[in-house]
């Protein structure tokens, strides 16, 4: 792998950036590997990278319908975070904050996480509840968090609006060591990493069916570029999980939802760090590039059409209005759209399947990206052991048999 | 200033109205009707911004939207500033104030231009390979540095005072664009009857006719034939004109979002005007006309001030009076360069040369510039430009077979380029028609529609004005009929080729579909040639290469590697040389590249217009209870519980909340309390299948409820966790009166709604919500029978008459009531409904008649407090959607004995009876005044490292003034075999040793309720 | 079933939009009035009682989907294939639903007494439509919502019945607690034409 | 914001609607009888295909009433929508696949 550094790039521009090789192959698929992963996007990129460097496992092909890294990878708008309430969240999430702190490190490639901090806004005696709930248990698992009144969260984030609004800010969980980090980079630092220790990734190749044997188990995969025989398929789908899992025969405890997400023009910098309102539904921050980068909502129905409707953006942009009204005569730039797999209990699955030979890696919903490395460590530790990592043992398919849910959405969103 | 680059006459600026505006703090003079950008072009101004990266000085591009380089603040004042305006879009009024961005100290100055210099280390992605070492100093030096380099304007500071308004609207047929296509389509179905709405992005309808000055339509000059046109379309009753009326976004079936700009180009707008409206068209049929752009050429240098499009140069003459220069020189690879240097040359600019990339030049164009003495130079290439922040000379080179020959000096003030036209598929793209490659025209046109629409004019590649005012009219004509037999937002059976039923003879310059996509050839040392693809983001043809060298064959990575396409022109302005060059460099066809993603807005579109009137008092609603005018009078504060205010506690001079709760909770144990609890949800149950209804829907039994009484309910949801509470009335053997949390109310009746239509339609029972029917007014105390006794009739109140969870209808002070006996205090009381609007006026005579008894009005701190001493739950804060009835203590609610009711099943699974489930219990400090913090977590041994593992957590806790002493509700896993027990809640300074009690601090017999 | 008593009331009844409408502008091109008081009862029902009920009310219930019928001031307004509301102006509750329950009696069906729920705005002018569709997403044009329709529907968050008396008069219901909302949301839609 | 054929009032936009997932998961006569994995199934198991989707609807801020919609998820364009207790319709529009079950 050419190193990638400061030195190189001056040297290189000597000769006029002429000897730079390309960050991955573009090579055609073999006729069978170890480990075949369908989607190329952050979690299935880093579970190729994990599966060569921690397992040794390099006869590995990433399989991706369009190109890599333009699902909900280059889609989302970038926030890490750990704070999560229940412990089998905290440590997956947390687990992954560890990646990122030296991910740029490991991978030879800057992805610019930033530790900004991820300031998330009470509004009612309800959210302080709930806030607070969620720092004392962040604190006994070892996880930053901290509750700020209004004028705390006013010092630390002056732009905001506190008091003149509907639903004036009564404080918030700020985590210190959440932030941003930049999208296209994780999908392209995992991509070059792992191509560099043998990984095949092969674009505009869309899985059309996956082919189990007599005895149920996994054989392979039929692509747009024909058969590939593995005897391990590893599905990080996204948003089509439910698509290729009934390849398999597989009904998923799965729907898809339209997620969007817009950025202003970029203006100089105005907006020192990430906040989110759960209550008025908005999520804002500002890029290096001076874009405030803004989550909207999903639309109410199940839909693969990656764009969302008008009102839904609507209501984003009235709620970021009133939390910084001096915002009001920015305008939006790009509106776009992706599609957010939601399980339901608002968490992921990252596990076995009934099916031999097949691990599942979806239900992100809203809040993938953050555990980009995490989540690829883990499922690849589960596609090398055919075991989940204690990290991720919680989060099967069959809790849902079972009722052992982990419902982070249910524990944190009830009125009264 | 004067202005010097004024043409002597013409253009449709008002050369009677004279006014002054300012920018960058100087004072310039123009006219009405001129833009920022023309206004300063006729004062000779080209230098108005900075680039993004490099900050190399940059002028005017083009005279529209798709300009890149000009962006300005304008600000009326201090809280009215808008940041990265086009000045090519901003119409002049007197007393304008602009300024430029993303320069310090200033325009001409500017430090940042630092990094021109070092551009060579700075190619696209260099961010990426970089800035790693030592880790953590990205976040800490590299990144603010990188963040202060970048953005353009500055954001505003201020609240913005404006109003924005939305507009919702239906049509028949909209028109999107008023250059010649989209005006014959708008007459043509008008024509046809329908009704129709025509908008357009400029301050005036007419498109490129507005540039016109020799051409003809129906033997006349097409400024005449425009204005005919115009006035006949006004005075249609079926027609709604939109100036300024951009279509920026193209949504699923047939809506269409339009961003009018209704006083930004005002000087001083009326108080009652909105600065922007938002119209939410609905259209049967929508034809889009939105024209095409004129291409740049990329080739070294061709950022310098002065170097325009061609065409734009022409529009700046032709409509605007406006010469962008006195001598020009011409670089075209098509026949509007020559149309440009004609109109250019009779504007009075010199015309120097004109360099066409093509070999062969032939036409009528070409030999009218020949004609005309210009020198016409075939095969010839601009190689690159000088000059220090405006051009001073263009170097020309012959170009052959990707030979390029010796250059030559031409002296000349700017560079007008022409590569062609592109056609705007922005909005049919964004309506998810599929575009197809166009080998012929060069370009990428519409295929197949997906939505009710289709294209008319240069949109869809076609040209001459003759034979887009022809295809207007025939697509305006298809639309209107096409409207007529409108069932559904699904488009019907692929129309027929519209044929226009009129002619519009026409005579203007033809242009053809020739054109030039890609990087031209310059011979010049590539590593020092900055040949710009897209001007705002500094992206050069170089950078495009490096991207595809490292690997980058998707265009969507060539785009987020280089940020090409990215910047405020979303690639208007690049795209297509993007296209080519990549096309080039991979050796692959343009078609096999693939197309970036054409999204919303078309244009940048303001925040404010999205959110339109909701801000503040109205950002969502503000539900007031009848009586809430009263507690407002009173002093009380408020809290917000979902869309309601609540009173929150009734202070008296010099209290806090403490001291206020513990007064008002003192007085309903002593004697009695008013409190308003009009918020529940309430919603009557009513049919013949009543309570079989009940029964499926609640864990409880409610067959042997016998009417007039009221009973406790639990609700779950299908996954067998506790949904809401409340309690029931049996009016009538066929008639409930339920209530609901006051969050909960349209999430029970959607709930029950679902269950009811869906699964048991052949239940005769409905259900009407009547939260808002009746005022509620809590009477709770040892003195509440007292109190109300003498306003009540036609309801014997006695104990055994009246008895604890019993409702009755009479009245009181003549109002019709409902009266529950019920208690969420653990005191006698009761619950009076009433209309609503009696409400206040029985909550002021309650009160009065309480008066001799020192009837204290509480809030719901005071309800909350009262009903943690009793232990009663509440859902939502003991319960959070993973507590099963048992957690929660409520399984006595459960009719074990049911066969069946929603959630029912789901308590079987094994993990529902898991023995560390948590379940609720009260918590007693060891120091009766510690108050534990709601939401603290709940451990055995707080000194183990972490993670520490955690019991529970607090769900509520007061301090009891009653009690003298802090109480707590919390759920603790396996917290009821966990009585007797100490536990620990740590904080980060230290951790509170508790004792774990049962969930019932005050009279755990329950003697007090019944008086 | 316990009958409402039918005695006129000493307490005066409270409107939540008195304050409102008291300093309200008088703008031609679009006014805004707060309707009186009105008995307002809820009928759903089984086929068999909708004839009955109809009868009992004075006013037959409209069958077709978004109409109302009215007569001897009486409104009779479709919501849905088996709910009407039931409106008199400026009268009370109780005698209309005893009589009509009196009549349905046996018959599957639900009446329920909303009067209190909600109170009502007229806006009338000719700019009426305009203001309403700064709020509300139909297509107004009079043959799209022709005089003599009403829908449940929405004006901006909040949930309305929408009735056109006259091409330029509309009648909104609106649940009490969000009228002001409503109402200050048309005052700011009408600020334009004053 | 989509347009929605109610079956009772006609064409509306989409805010007078609230989304109910998907049709034809009728709720078991007698849950008691099902397997933890069966009553899974039930509560949580979805087909969500990528093409044509029977799904639920309610009019709520409308006539109130639920209704079913066959739409394709792909386009967001409905083909039909039909009353509740209605079995699904044969695929009208054969050009939109159905890969829903």
């Amino acid at each position: 792998m050419q190193k990638f550094s400061g030195f190189e790039l001056f040297r290189r521009a000597l000769g006029g950036h002429k000897s730079w090789q390309p960050q991955w192959r573009n090579p055609e698929p073999k006729a069978e590997y170890d480990v075949v992963i369908v989607g190329a996007g952050g979690h299935g990129l880093a579970c190729a990278y994990y599966l060569a460097k921690e397992h040794g496992i390099t006869n590995v092909a990433v399989i991706e319908r369009g190109w890599l890294g333009g699902g909900n990878t280059g889609r989302n708008t970038t926030i890490v975070r750990s704070n999560y309430l229940f412990d089998e969240s905290a440590a997956l999430y947390e687990h992954a904050v560890k990646l990122w702190e030296g991910l740029s490190q490991d991978l030879n490639y800057n992805v610019m996480y930033s530790a900004r901090g991820v300031l998330m806004l009470a509004h009612n005696h309800h959210d302080e509840i709930s806030f607070k709930r969620h720092v004392h248990a962040n604190r006994l698992n070892g996880v930053d968090n901290e509750w700020l009144n209004a004028e705390q969260v006013k010092e630390f984030c002056p732009p905001l609006n506190i008091k003149s609004m509907r639903y004036p800010i009564i404080g918030g969980a700020l985590q210190r060591r959440g932030g941003t980090a930049r999208h296209d980079a994780v999908a392209w630092g995992f991509a070059r990493a792992a191509d560099s220790r043998g990984v095949d990734i092969i674009q505009n190749c869309e899985v059309k069916g996956i082919r189990r044997g007599p005895d149920g188990a996994v054989e392979g995969v039929e692509t747009s570029r024909g058969f590939i025989r593995a005897k391990k398929v590893g599905v990080s789908a996204a948003g089509h999980t439910s698509v290729v899992m009934a390849m398999a025969g597989l009904r998923m405890p799965l729907e898809s939802y339209p997620l969007q997400a817009l950025v202003s023009e970029p203006v100089k910098p105005a907006f020192p760090t990430v906040v989110m309102s759960n209550t008025i539904h908005a999520y804002i921050s500002q890029s290096d590039k001076g874009e405030m980068v803004i989550g909207a909502g999903t639309d109410a129905y199940t839909s693969y059409s990656q764009r969302g409707a008008l009102h839904i953006a609507a209501h984003t942009l009235d709620a970021i209005c009133e939390l910084v009204p001096q915002f009001r005569r920015l305008r939006m730039l790009r509106n776009w759209g992706g599609i957010v797999d939601v399980t339901p209990d608002r968490s992921p699955i990252i596990a076995k399947t009934p099916v031999p030979g097949l691990y599942v890696n979806c239900g992100w919903g809203t809040g993938g990206f953050k555990a980009t490395p995490g989540s690829g460590h883990v499922f690849a530790h589960t596609i090398a052991r055919d075991a989940p990592h204690a990290i991720n043992a919680p989060f099967t398919l069959e809790r849902f048999r079972d009722g052992f849910l982990i419902d982070e959405a249910a524990a944190a969103a009830v009125a009264h | 200033m004067t202005n010097r680059f004024r043409t002597a006459s013409g253009g449709r600026i008002d050369r009677a109205a004279p006014l002054s505006f300012r920018f960058d703090g100087q004072t310039f003079s123009g006219f009405s009707g001129d833009t920022l950008a023309s206004a300063l072009l006729a004062n000779g101004v080209h230098l108005v911004g900075r680039s993004f990266k490099y900050h190399r000085p940059r002028g005017f591009l083009s005279a529209g939207s798709d300009e890149p380089n000009a962006l300005v603040n304008v600000f009326r004042d201090a809280a009215r500033a808008a940041p990265n305006l086009r000045a090519t879009q901003v119409e002049i009024h007197e007393g304008l104030k602009a300024s430029s961005q993303n320069r310090w100290p200033s325009l001409a100055f500017d430090a940042g231009a630092v990094n021109d210099l070092a551009s060579p280390f700075l190619p696209s992605g260099f961010y990426y390979k970089t800035f790693m070492w030592p880790a953590g100093a990205w976040k800490r030096f590299y990144e603010p540095k990188i963040r202060a380099m970048a953005g353009l304007g500055v954001a505003p500071t201020l609240p913005d005072p404006d109003r924005y308004t939305q507009n919702h609207a239906h049509c028949d047929v909209l028109v999107v664009g008023a250059g010649p296509a989209g005006l014959a389509a708008a007459l043509a179905a008008a024509e046809s009857g329908a009704t129709v709405i025509l908008c357009d992005e400029q301050a005036e309808l007419g498109g490129s006719l507005l540039s016109e000055v020799s051409a003809t339509i129906e033997g006349r000059p097409a400024t005449e034939w425009l204005a005919d046109t115009l006035a006949n379309l006004k005075g249609r009753d079926n027609v709604t004109l939109l100036p300024r009326t951009t279509a920026f976004g193209y949504y699923p079936h047939n809506l269409i979002a339009l961003a009018e700009r209704v006083t930004d180009h005002l000087a001083a707008p009326a108080a009652g005007l909105p600065r922007e409206r938002m119209w939410q068209v609905r259209a049967k049929e929508v034809v889009i006309a939105a024209g095409a752009l004129e291409r740049p050429l990329v080739f070294p240098d061709n950022d310098r001030p002065g170097v325009l499009l061609a065409d734009s140069a022409r529009t700046y003459a032709n409509r605007y009076g406006a010469r962008v220069s006195e001598r020009a020189v011409i670089f075209t690879a098509c026949d509007a360069g020559y149309r440009a240097a004609l109109d250019l040359k009779a504007a009075g600019i010199t015309i120097a040369a004109i360099a066409d990339l093509r070999t062969e030049v032939s036409g009528e164009l070409p030999a009218r510039a020949l004609a005309a003495g210009i020198d016409v130079r075939p095969s010839t290439v601009v190689v690159g430009t000088r000059g220090r922040l405006r051009v001073a000379s263009a170097l020309l080179a012959k170009a052959k077979g990707g030979e390029v020959g010796p250059t030559e000096t031409v002296p000349c003030d700017t560079v007008l380029m022409s590569g062609g036209f592109t056609p705007s598929v922005h909005l049919f793209s964004q309506s998810r028609g599929k575009l197809v490659w166009d080998g012929a025209a060069g370009a990428y046109l519409p295929g197949t529609s997906v939505e009710r629409e289709r294209s008319a004019g240069a949109c869809r590649g076609i040209y001459g004005l003759q034979r887009v005012l022809e295809d207007g009219y025939a697509q305006g004509e298809a639309a209107a009929i096409a409207s007529r037999d409108y069932a559904s937002p699904a488009r019907g059976a692929t129309p027929a080729p519209a044929v226009s039923s009129r002619a519009f003879p026409a005579s203007a310059e033809d242009l053809g579909t020739a054109g030039f996509i890609g990087a031209t050839p310059h011979g010049r040392n590539p590593a020092l040639a900055k040949a710009f693809v897209d001007w705002q983001n500094d992206v050069t043809s170089k950078d495009i290469l490096l991207a595809t060298r490292e690997g980058m064959r998707s265009i969507e990575h060539v785009k987020r590697y280089t940020t090409t396409g990215m910047a405020t022109d979303q690639g208007k302005t690049s795209n297509m040389n993007t296209l080519g060059i990549v096309s080039e460099a991979l050796d692959t066809p343009v078609p096999q590249i693939g197309l970036t993603t054409f999204r919303p807005p078309f244009t940048p579109t303001t925040f404010g217009l999205f959110a339109g009137a909701a801000r503040g008092d109205v950002f969502d609603p503000v539900r007031n209870t009848a009586i809430h005018g009263w507690a407002a009078e009173q002093g009380a504060a408020f809290e917000d519980v979902g869309n309601w205010k609540r009173a929150h506690y009734f202070p008296r001079a010099g209290e806090d909340m403490h001291a206020a709760v513990a007064r008002e909770c003192k007085a309903v144990r002593a004697s009695v309390g008013l409190f308003d609890a009009s918020t529940l949800g309430k919603i009557e149950i009513v049919g013949p299948d009543a309570a079989e209804f009940m029964n499926r829907m609640y864990t409880n039994a409610w067959a042997k409820l016998e009417p007039g009484r009221l009973r406790y309910g639990v609700m779950l949801r299908e996954d067998g966790f506790v949904m809401d509470d409340g309690v029931v009335g049996r009016m009538a053997a066929d008639r409930f009166h339920v209530t609901t949390t006051t969050g909960g109310a349209p999430r029970v009746l959607a709930h029950m709604e679902d269950y009811l239509q869906t699964e048991w339609p052949d239940l005769d029972v409905w259900l009407t919500s009547t939260t808002e029917q009746w005022s509620v007014i809590a009477v709770q105390g040892p003195k509440a029978r007292e109190v109300i006794a003498p306003l009540i009739e036609g309801i014997d109140l006695s104990r055994e008459a009246f008895p604890h969870m019993s409702v009755r209808e009479g009245r009181i002070c003549g109002v019709p009531t409902r009266l529950f006996s019920v208690s969420f205090t653990g005191e006698l009381g009761f619950e009076i409904n009433v209309p609503s609007a009696y409400g206040r006026a029985v909550w002021e005579a309650v009160y009065a008649a309480g008066e001799r008894f020192g009837i204290t009005p509480y809030g719901t701190e005071t309800m909350h407090v009262l009903r943690a001493e009793k232990g009663y739950i509440i859902v939502g804060q003991e319960t959070d959607g993973t507590a099963t009835p048992d957690d929660a203590n409520l399984g006595w609610a459960v009719g074990k004995a049911k066969k069946d009711f929603v959630g029912k099943r789901s308590l079987i699974r094994e993990s529902m009876s898991a023995p560390d489930r948590r379940q609720l219990v009260g918590l007693k400090t060891t120091d009766p005044q510690v108050v534990l913090e709601e939401g603290a977590q709940i451990v055995a041994d707080p000194s183990v490292p972490v993670p520490v593992p955690m019991l529970g957590f607090v769900t509520s806790s007061y301090h009891s003034a009653v009690l003298g002493r802090s109480i707590a509700l919390a759920m603790v896993k396996g917290g009821r075999a966990r009585i007797g027990q100490k536990l620990m809640v740590p904080m980060p300074a230290h951790a509170i040793e508790v004792e774990v009690v049962e969930p019932i601090f005050y009279d755990p017999k329950g003697e007090r309720l019944n008086g | 079933m316990v009958e409402s008593p039918s005695v006129i009331t000493p307490l005066a009844a409270a409107n939540p939009l008195t304050a409102l409408a008291a300093v309200s502008r008088d703008i031609a091109a679009a006014r805004l009035a707060a309707l009186g008081d009105a008995a307002r009862l809820a009928f759903r029902g089984r086929e068999a009682a909708i004839g009955p009920a109809g009868e009992a009310f004075g006013v037959a219930l409209p069958r077709e989907a978004c109409r109302f019928n009215a007569a001897n001031g009486r409104f009779a307004f479709w919501l849905g294939p088996d709910e009407w509301l039931l409106l008199v102006p400026d009268a009370e509750p109780a005698p209309l639903f005893a009589a009509i329950e009196a009549a349905t009696s046996g018959l599957p069906h639900s009446l329920v007494d909303v009067s209190a729920r909600s109170v009502g705005i007229e806006v009338a002018g000719e700019k009426a439509a305009f203001v309403l569709n700064q709020g509300n997403p139909l297509d107004l044009s009079l043959g799209a919502f022709p005089v003599g329709m009403c829908t449940r529907t929405l004006f901006h968050k909040a949930e309305i019945v929408l009735v056109r008396h006259a091409p330029d008069v509309f009648h909104l219901d609106v649940w009490r607690s969000f009228a002001p909302y409503v109402w200050e949301l048309l005052e700011d839609a009408r600020r334009e034409l004053a | 914001m989509l347009i929605i054929t109610c079956p009772w009032c006609g064409a509306r936009p989409e805010t007078e609607f609230r989304y109910g997932g998907e049709a034809h998961i009728a709720r078991p006569a007698d849950p008691s009888a099902l397997t933890d994995q069966e009553w899974a199934d039930f509560l949580y198991n979805r087909t969500n295909p990528k093409g044509l989707h029977a799904e639920r609807w309610r009019h709520i801020h409308g006539c109130g009433r639920y209704f079913n919609a066959l739409r394709d998820t792909v386009s967001d364009f409905l083909v039909t929508t039909y009353k509740a207790g209605e079995p699904r319709p044969e695929n009208s529009r054969p050009d939109v696949e159905g890969s829903g079950r």
